[in-house]
């Protein structure tokens, strides 16, 4: 069944439209911006449902033309792709009301947006992109559009940050072209296929294939934040607190996870890259990069940059639900997928309106935040615990079947992985918890004087993903959920 | 009554210059009228060439090897649009952004001229009118370095000269060699013309000559203090147009002499490696933002070079490919980039990249055109110079000469790391003194310059239909 | 009986604890308090048969339910929570915290309530948690210094203890196919897995060596809560290990060994520490520690003979239950007395404080005395090599339950907690109804079910008294002392300490190195580009350039004719007529110059 | 030795290399200027020798005569911009900065390496080879002219004659845009330069002169050498001062820098239009054209070079000297 | 040894003077003479080109070439003086 084939596009343009038009406003335009951002993000949100419906009856949605000869500019709505899209319109809807709010009155604000829009623009593309060509150019498009949204305070410190993220991933996209150059000149071919495209390749050429491995997977690891690849991501904590939202939950880091997917399954396919050998290498650098990040973000008191090191710990165990090589774990990966953006945003939003409403930004500083701020601190104890791994809380349901997975696959170390890993999640969440629920703010003169009214546009999105990450745990079995479309993804990945 | 668009696109600018020459006071009115005209003249060209695939023009009606002919085919079609199109964006550039009279007085007939030497260069197949062709573009070229009038432009202008003279001498030698062997001249007799002695010497002079006018690296040394002292619209030719002539002619040379070793090629990439690596290195070092913009155009000649020795001898079929969608892409981005640096430079009043930041103004598109233009020049997709470094490394892995692959990587990341500097300048805001005021605002001498960067991105898009066009008329004979 | 029905009764106490958010909800809701658990009561009552209520669409596949065994659970665990609930509210009257306190109050009270109904893993593991990370607030709520420490310890504690959990879980649920407690009971798990939830569940029981947090908790919470943590919540330890561990169904000698040995130091170990304590909440705790290790007897010996299960089952039931009352009744009236400001009072309050005391220490005809006779019959069914030494330790427990509660007293009188100002009969009214139902439980006990209220006798031994172990709870001990003086953060930095020197090390090593290199970075090439500019090497290039192409051009022409093959590569075939051609020009052109020669020649 | 012209042609050769060595290491930049003219009058000679006379006198009369000019009028400029006119000073005037003697020599011996290289090359050419005189005499009767080169000039490379002036053209409008808003030296005083100047040119005039008669009526003459010897007359009416620019010339002396290359275009243009292509003259109207753009193209050039010699555009505003004292 | 060969090599030797020249040269006068020499010796390589046996009419197209060039050396030239007269009066000014 295949139908109009431009709806993926549609979903793309809406927001790649928007972003010249958003840079063309001018500045005093306020309204006018927020109607278009907001309208476009809606829209895309319904899009997305729509496409959603249409793949899960079986449509098959394709569109491409030839950039270079043979070479394809491909866009394809497969299951895989509505996940992440759905993650991103969903929470770019969000995290637009956030901005707005969070950026009432700040300079800048037409270049902001417009990079925004581009960003989630690119955010799709990787998500649809049909091939690794496609995919190289919406990745590169990504760097470029968040280099000026993590500089955008426009500080020396903010600068240094985006060099250093900008150096980070560019290297990585150079070298993910590197990557994607030698598929082509090896395989052939770019795309993404189920069961993936290298076979004769390997067989022909196995220290190829496994140098090939190390060059994507390294590539896509550095948006991913693996260890050691992961420097940029403390550091670029200085962006405003919906671009780090952003960041972590939607853009950067899950293009590099949502890269380590397709590679792994569809560019090699999960049994050749078992077969190679290199799934277990993979595995090992998640748990090492899921235990560094933790025992990182232990040490810091700053807490985005507490968040950042969470982010770099928790994205892995997307990583390692995908090197276990088991079906179930790789439900627990794609989940985590989703479960992981949800949570993560609810705590940088959550941490953007400490910052903004209370003006703290140090762990060192949140002691009674809580009685301040109960909307905010209610929704980032909710993803504190969720992170934790608490049911029915979304982290709940990936983690166990993360370690399901690591069980069927014949790892028993996830367990005791996993086990640390909660452990240190504690460790760093829960003083947080504890200061802001269980100690007085240290300014008692007064009915709570720092209290400082945010306006709705910052307090509702952070609950409101708050009880997202209470609905996709609490529903997790229910029709639609992100763990059911996980199942079905897996069912195609794995070719049963 | 048709006159043939090959030769209108070179008689076309030739009396516009004249016109502006004599009539001071309608100059910029017929230099603009003139460069329509060979926009023209070219579009027609390329539609004859989609349904002829090549163009012959005997002219006097004498058949080489006695008389001249013009032939156009897709490289050159191609290089001629180009041409056309950098030079009418940045005429347009040049009406706002040149505002003293007599400096302007001198830059239409100087720039036509120009343009009447490049569009003559990418249509000939003479050796010997090549030569002229490149002095006509010579003294055009230094014409425009020395416009501004400073000392620094005038010393750089000389430097200029002498290298363009002893670049146009070697060449001469080297087509005295030739005639002494073969005894023609034309571009049918050296493909024809066995290797010798003669040959060799003369592929040797005629090599170096045009590496020295197109700046190769170490041959680049006069090129950073030309390209950056001259005024904005003349830099923007200068880096975007006219080192091009002389890569052009190189890549129809080196495709029709016999390149008898596999060294040279390996020689001449190094050379790129060279320049991209030490190009990068005063990039990152240096202090003015034109001159950085200099240093990235060596850096991006020696990525053309690299792209043609990609593949060494072997693949020099397919290499010229490579190397024809780079040049395309860095004459659009940096005509762009030149001309942004000028806007900025005009608006703040300085271009020392460590101060930008200082500035309360801050010429918004200029810079956003500047950002895109180092899309492109960085090679980042979907840009045209994506295309051309996609190309590069894919011929450099299929053949397996990874070197050039890691050095195009190595010049990619310096590059990121030499624009960034820029960047940062640009969007850092706590060093300003006072509030940020409002800069001057859309303005003509935006619109082109980011029209050209728009462009050198988005015809990555356009690559299949680019490679097929330069690929029209077989330029370098794959097939009958 | 819906499914909606059992959420209902879970999510009552929830949907009080996020009404009391609300300022204007909060003084019906306080006075409310003592209803929070009646549904889960009448639950309880009301449900004669057996019941498993599935939703599909919860979390992973919702099951929750209701045994035989679950449904006194949550009769006395409902009872308890009705009663703490009540004096909470009198006991928060006027304190500054009260609404966290209520709300975290309200969030254990439902985790309590729903582990004990869920039937699937998740759904516990869920409630277990809620009720757990909840209780950390009702332990930190005073804010001093020792809520301070023994809340930090009870965080630790519960953390490790979940981790622990979740992968026993996770390991059962693969073991077993199911994630089922019903199915993973059934199954035959393995060796780690039981291992790591009886850890798991062993923590929150408080058996030895995993009973560090319980008494500083308890000396430290407010008095309703001690009296809910006491009461009802360490039973969820109890609770979890027959709900999900094959008790009865495989044996596992070396867990019960170690299990039933752990029970036995408790029991008298919990003596020693407790008597050294000044506070009389703590002393109260340690003898929840020490009537913890009788369970753990009972758990030991259905380890190592699972024949002995079915008459284990009733009488370890039978002691949470007795325990939840009197110890539930004891908290509650340590804060009673301490609150009764006439001297009358006091003495009626410390005169029934005795009763529920009696109770626990094992006083004949109470439930007390029958719970470990009923329980020494039943263990008689386990080793035979254990026997006399159980006999012995649940003989002498008593002793050490009686010692520890007149520390208790001792405490209670020398150094009262402080207590609310509010009205004293009200805190005095649950204490008493509880100390009533301990003391009526033999008689109440059979209504319930009658089934399970006849004690059955059996007994059976093992083998294995290791002096490892010893030597293990020794050096356990010593190593949590130690974290526990200073502090979990404090451990684990001392722990981190030397990679964080060297991480520090390496970073002030390779900044000095950046600086150098970058120096360098700009110096050579700063160096490079004077030069080549002074010495205009540029110019010296294009000489150079020339002459080594030149050079490899004779020498590759050398090699060529060497090889007189005609190697000439070129691209393009030689078109014949342009090299050939004797037409000098097009036709049309020789054609006008003939014409022309003619007409000259005319 | 049979050809009794070998020692001439060896003696001739040796003392061109001999020159132009001197050139290069005279310490005096005028005596190197002078010796630079020599050098070209002798290079001249030995190309009367190669049977090529139009270009023996192309460059005597351009080459040299016109180029010994200028460089003369740039020194005596240099002179004057350093205070150190009338001295004599030896020293560099216009010096950049000194290589140190190893890079000299590692030039010296690249070129060597050069040297040895071309020569090889050169000693494995054809000789007396292959050439297009055939083709050109075949093609003579065609062209409406009858000298060759001239043939060769104006029909069959007539393009390369065409871009040859435009950068004529391109090299005078590059020197007005120089030179513009310049306060120049004076004038070179006549005394000093005249005598320089006039001595080393005048033997050129004379070569011209002689060859023209002595050619003329076999062939038109060429443009160049035509334009160069009006030219010279040019450069006599500056140095005299019996023509001053004035600015109100202007417009005419741009009217006749393009006249030549204008008429050129416009006339290869029209035929093109004709249904031919450029270039192509139709055989009956080939003579009248070819010698039609010879003479303008012969006024263009001399105005042209004489412009060149005088280098600045004629402006009024700023008060130039130069154009004032006498 | 026939004049080619002797004017061959001599202009080969004069490119060689001049390139050298054009190299180290230390001031910018000389260095347009060194250039100068470079283009004649050029000329001697094409005019020795259309050098026939003595007895044959030589080949007119070098010549042409050989006059084109010059007319474009001393455009040439014409342009790098003036270069060099307007950059000392800058620097002169500037010394001032």
């Amino acid at each position: 069944m295949t139908e109009t084939p431009f709806l993926p596009l549609f979903i793309l343009l809406t927001s790649l439209l928007a972003s010249p038009i958003l840079f063309a406003l001018p500045e005093s335009a306020a309204r006018l911006r927020t109607g278009i951002n907001l309208g476009v993000a809606a829209l895309k949100v319904a899009l997305v449902a729509w496409l959603g419906w249409k793949v899960s009856q079986g449509v098959i949605y394709d569109v491409s033309f030839t950039m270079l000869p043979g070479l394809e500019f491909k866009l394809q709505a497969d299951p895989l792709a509505i996940l992440f899209i759905s993650l991103s319109a969903i929470l770019w809807l969000i995290t637009t009301v956030y901005s707005v709010g969070y950026l009432e009155r700040g300079p800048h604000r037409a270049r902001f947006f417009g990079f925004f829009s581009l960003c989630v623009a690119a955010t799709v593309g990787i998500a649809m992109a049909g091939n690794l060509f496609t995919f190289l150019i919406f990745y590169e498009l990504l760097t470029l559009a968040t280099y000026p949204l993590v500089i955008h305070r426009g500080t020396a410190e903010a600068l240094r940050a985006g060099r250093i993220y900008l150096i980070y991933t560019l290297a990585g996209g150079l070298v993910l072209l590197l990557g994607t150059l030698a598929l082509w000149v090896l395989a052939g071919t770019t795309d993404f296929s189920p069961g993936g495209v290298l076979d004769q390749v390997v067989t022909e050429n196995r220290l190829a294939a496994q140098m090939l491995f190390v060059v994507l997977v390294g590539a896509v690891g550095v948006k991913a934040a693996l260890v050691p690849f992961h420097a940029w991501l403390p550091i670029a904590m200085v962006a405003p607190a919906p671009v780090s939202a952003l960041l972590h939950a939607v853009a950067v880091v899950k293009a590099g996870a949502f890269g380590i997917m397709r590679v792994v399954y569809e560019v090699f396919g999960i049994e050749t890259a078992q077969a190679l050998g290199m799934t277990a290498p993979l595995a090992a650098m998640a748990a090492i990069t899921i235990l560094y990040g933790s025992l990182k973000a232990i040490t810091q008191d700053d807490i985005k940059k507490r968040l950042a090191y969470s982010t770099v710990s928790q994205v892995s165990y997307i990583t390692l639900g995908v090197a276990l090589a088991s079906p179930i774990a790789a439900i627990g990966a794609l989940a985590h997928l989703i479960h992981q953006g949800l949570m993560k945003i609810t705590m940088f939003m959550a941490a953007g309106n400490l910052a903004e409403g209370l003006g703290v930004k140090k762990v060192s500083q949140m002691d009674g935040v809580g009685r301040a701020m109960p909307g905010t601190m209610l929704a980032f104890s909710t993803a504190a615990l969720a992170m934790i791994g608490l049911p029915p809380l979304a982290g709940f349901v990936s983690k166990w079947y993360l370690a399901q997975g690591g069980l069927d696959a014949g790892a028993g170390w996830v367990i005791a992985l996993l086990l640390g890993s909660s452990l240190l999640n504690a460790l760093y969440f829960l003083p947080m918890l504890h200061r802001a629920w269980f100690r007085d703010g240290k300014e008692q003169d007064g009915d709570a004087p720092a209290k400082q009214r945010i306006g709705w546009m910052l307090a509702a999105p952070p609950i409101t993903t708050a009880l997202m990450v209470l609905a996709v745990g609490g529903f997790a079995n229910a029709p639609f959920s992100p763990l059911e479309w996980t199942r079905f993804v897996v069912a195609i990945e794995y070719q049963e | 009554m048709m006159i043939d668009p090959l030769t209108l696109s070179i008689f076309v600018p030739l009396f516009g210059a004249i016109l502006t020459f004599v009539f001071p006071r309608v100059a910029t009115v017929s230099a603009l009228l003139a460069v329509l005209g060979t926009c023209g003249a070219v579009f027609v060209l390329a539609l004859k060439i989609l349904a002829a695939g090549e163009v012959l023009v005997p002219l006097g009606g004498w058949a080489p090897p006695l008389g001249i002919t013009l032939r156009a085919d897709g490289l050159s079609v191609a290089m001629l649009a180009m041409t056309a199109l950098v030079g009418l964006l940045v005429s347009l550039g040049a009406l706002e952004s040149l505002r003293d009279l007599r400096q302007r007085q001198y830059f239409w007939p100087l720039w036509l001229l120009l343009l009447t030497g490049m569009n003559g260069v990418y249509l000939s197949t003479d050796l010997f009118n090549l030569y002229v062709m490149i002095e006509v573009i010579a003294l055009g070229a230094v014409g425009l370095t020395v416009l501004s009038g400073t000392r620094e432009a005038v010393r750089a202008g000389l430097e200029y000269m002498y290298a363009s003279i002893l670049g146009a001498l070697l060449f001469l030698m080297g087509v005295g060699f030739i005639y002494l062997q073969i005894g023609r001249l034309d571009f049918a007799g050296l493909i024809a013309a066995e290797a010798s002695g003669a040959t060799s010497a003369a592929l040797a002079l005629m090599v170096v000559g045009l590496l020295l006018k197109t700046a190769l690296f170490p041959l680049h040394f006069w090129l950073p203090a030309a390209h950056a002292n001259a005024t904005a619209p003349a830099s923007a030719l200068l880096s975007g147009l006219v080192v091009k002539a002389a890569l052009y002619i190189f890549l129809r040379l080196s495709t029709y002499m016999p390149l008898p070793d596999e060294t040279l090629v390996t020689l001449i990439g190094a050379l790129g490696a060279g320049a991209v690596l030490w190009g990068g290195v005063q990039a990152l070092r240096t202090e003015r933002l034109k001159l950085l913009v200099a240093w990235s155009t060596v850096v991006q000649i020696g990525l053309i070079f690299i792209a043609f020795a990609r593949a060494g001898q072997a693949g020099l079929t397919e290499s010229w490919k490579a190397a024809a969608v780079l040049i395309l892409a860095h004459g659009m981005a940096k005509a762009a980039m030149f001309l942004a640096a000028g806007r900025i430079k005009d608006e703040v009043g300085h271009d020392r990249i460590a101060d930008l930041d200082k500035s309360e103004i801050r010429p918004t598109l200029a810079q956003f055109t500047f950002a895109i233009a180092a899309i492109s020049l960085i090679g980042l997709p979907p840009s045209l110079g994506f295309i051309g470094k996609w190309s590069l490394m894919e011929g450099a892995m299929a053949a397996g000469y990874w070197h050039w692959v890691a050095v195009t990587m190595i010049g990619t990341l310096m590059s990121v790391a030499y624009f960034s500097r820029v960047f940062a300048g640009f969007l850092r805001f706590d060093r300003m003194r006072g509030e940020l005021s409002e800069h001057k605002g859309w303005a003509l001498a935006d619109v082109a310059p980011l029209t050209l960067a728009a462009a050198a991105i988005s015809l990555g898009l356009m690559a299949a239909p680019i490679l097929s066009f330069i690929e029209l008329g077989y330029p370098f004979g794959a097939a009958p | 009986m819906a499914l909606s029905v059992y959420l209902f009764a879970v999510g009552w106490p929830l949907a009080m604890a996020f009404a009391l958010l609300f300022e204007a909800a909060r003084p019906v809701l306080w006075r409310m308090m003592p209803l929070a658990a009646l549904p889960a009561l009448m639950l309880g009552l009301l449900t004669s048969e057996q019941q498993l209520l599935q939703g599909e669409w919860f979390v992973l596949g919702l099951s929750m339910g209701l045994d035989e065994i679950s449904r006194l659970f949550v009769i006395f665990t409902a009872a308890l929570w009705i009663a703490a609930g009540s004096a909470a509210r009198h006991w928060m009257h006027d304190d500054p915290r009260a609404t966290g306190f209520g709300v975290l109050f309200l969030m254990a009270m439902s985790g309590n309530l729903g582990l004990i109904l869920s039937k699937d893993a998740m759904a516990f593991y869920g409630a277990f948690a809620l009720m757990s990370f909840a209780s950390y607030g009702l332990v930190l709520h005073n804010r001093d210094d020792s809520a301070q420490r023994a809340a930090r310890l009870y965080i630790g504690f519960v953390v490790i203890g979940e981790l622990i959990l979740f992968s026993g879980l996770v390991l059962a649920a693969t073991q077993a196919n199911s994630i089922l407690l019903a199915d993973m009971r059934a199954a035959e798990l393995s060796g780690l897995t039981v291992a790591l939830l009886l850890i798991g569940f062993g923590i929150k029981l408080g058996v030895m060596p995993l009973h560090l947090w319980l008494p500083p908790a308890h000396g430290a919470a407010p008095v309703p809560a001690s009296a809910v943590l006491s009461g009802a919540m360490i039973k969820a330890g109890l609770f979890g290990i027959i709900s999900a561990v094959p008790l009865g169904v495989v044996a596992y000698a070396d867990h019960g060994t170690i299990v039933m040995a752990a029970g036995m130091v408790t029991i008298f170990a919990a003596l020693l520490l407790g008597v050294q304590e000044r506070n009389a909440k703590t002393v109260l705790g340690f003898s929840s520690v020490s009537q913890m290790g009788i369970i753990a007897l009972g758990l030991g010996a259905a380890l190592l003979t699972p024949e002995a299960w079915p008459a284990i089952t009733p009488v370890l039931v039978f002691l949470a239950a007795h325990h939840a009352l009197a110890k539930g009744a004891l908290f509650l009236g340590v804060g009673a007395w301490a609150a009764q400001t006439g001297q009358i009072a006091r003495i009626v309050l410390g005169v029934a404080f005795l009763v529920p005391a009696l109770v626990l220490a094992g006083l004949p005809y109470t439930s007390g005395a029958r719970g470990k006779e009923a329980l020494k019959s039943a263990l008689a069914l386990g080793s035979d090599v254990w026997l006399p030494w159980i006999t012995l330790a649940l003989t002498l427990s008593g002793i050490a339950t009686t010692l520890l509660l007149a520390r208790a007293g001792a405490m209670l009188l020398r150094n009262p907690p402080k207590a609310p100002e509010t009205r004293p009969e009200a805190l005095a009214l649950p204490f008493l109804t509880l100390a009533g139902g301990a003391f009526a439980l033999p008689v109440i006990w059979p209504t319930l079910d009658a089934h399970l209220a006849g004690p059955i006798a059996s007994a059976s031994t093992g083998a294995f008294w290791p002096v490892a172990m010893g030597l293990g709870i020794a050096l356990t001990v010593a190593l949590t002392a130690y974290a526990q003086e200073i502090g979990p953060r404090a451990f684990f930095d001392v722990l981190t300490a030397p990679t964080r020197a060297m991480a520090e090390r390496l970073r002030t090593l390779s900044a000095a190195k950046r600086r150098a290199v970058r120096r360098t970075g700009i110096a050579v090439p700063r160096i490079l580009a004077d030069h080549a500019q002074r010495w205009r090497l540029g110019q010296t290039a294009i000489a150079a350039l020339v002459a080594v192409v030149l050079v490899i051009e004779v020498s590759s022409d050398l090699r060529m004719s060497a090889d007189k093959t005609p190697a000439v590569l070129r691209n393009a075939p030689v078109q014949d007529t342009e090299i050939e051609t004797p037409d000098l020009r097009t036709d049309r052109q020789i054609e006008d110059a003939d014409a022309a020669r003619e007409a000259f020649d005319e | 030795m049979s050809d009794p012209f070998l020692l001439f042609d060896l003696l001739l050769a040796g003392a061109v290399i001999a020159l132009a060595i001197a050139t290069l290491t005279v310490r005096d930049l005028f005596a190197a200027i002078i010796l630079f003219v020599i050098f070209g009058l002798l290079s001249a000679l030995a190309w009367v020798r190669l049977s090529a006379p139009d270009v023996a006198l192309a460059e005597a009369a351009i080459g040299t005569g016109v180029t010994g000019a200028l460089l003369l009028k740039t020194l005596h400029h240099l002179r004057y911009v350093t205070g150190s006119l009338g001295t004599n000073a030896v020293e560099s005037l216009s010096p950049v900065q000194p290589v140190p003697a190893g890079v000299s020599w590692a030039n010296a011996a690249f070129c060597g390496l050069i040297t040895l290289g071309l020569a090889t090359a050169f000693l494995g050419a054809p000789h007396a080879g292959p050439g297009l005189e055939g083709l050109v005499a075949e093609a003579m009767p065609a062209s409406g002219v009858s000298h060759p080169v001239t043939g060769v000039l104006l029909n069959f490379r007539a393009y390369d004659t065409l871009m040859e002036v435009v950068v004529l053209l391109a090299a005078v409008i590059a020197v007005w845009q120089i030179e513009r808003g310049l306060s120049d030296a004076p004038a070179p005083a006549l005394g000093e330069v005249w005598e320089g100047f006039a001595r080393l040119t005048l033997p050129a005039i004379i070569v011209v002169g002689t060859y023209l008669l002595w050619k003329g009526s076999e062939a038109p003459g060429g443009a160049f050498q035509g334009g160069a010897v009006l030219a010279a007359v040019g450069l006599m009416l500056l140095l005299s001062r019996l023509y001053v620019p004035r600015p109100a010339h202007r417009a005419v002396a741009r009217w006749a820098f393009v006249l030549g290359t204008g008429v050129f275009a416009g006339v290869a243009l029209l035929v093109a239009s004709g249904g031919r292509v450029a270039f192509e003259y139709p055989l009956e109207h080939a003579k009248t054209l070819i010698l039609l753009i010879e003479g303008l193209v012969t006024i263009s050039i001399a105005v042209t070079l004489a412009a060149l010699f005088h280098g600045r555009e004629p402006v009024a505003v700023p008060a130039e000297r130069g154009d004032n004292d006498a | 040894m026939t004049p080619d060969l002797i004017y061959g090599l001599t202009g080969i030797a004069v490119f060689a003077i001049g390139l050298v020249g054009a190299l180290c040269a230390q001031d910018r006068l000389r260095r347009v003479l060194a250039l100068k020499l470079c283009s004649v010796g050029a000329g001697f390589l094409l005019v020795v080109g259309a050098w026939r046996t003595p007895s044959a009419a030589p080949d007119p197209v070098p010549h042409a070439l050989v006059i084109t060039g010059i007319v474009v050396m001393v455009s040439a030239t014409a342009v790098a003086l003036a270069l060099i007269r307007r950059l000392k009066s800058l620097e002169a000014e500037d010394d001032d």
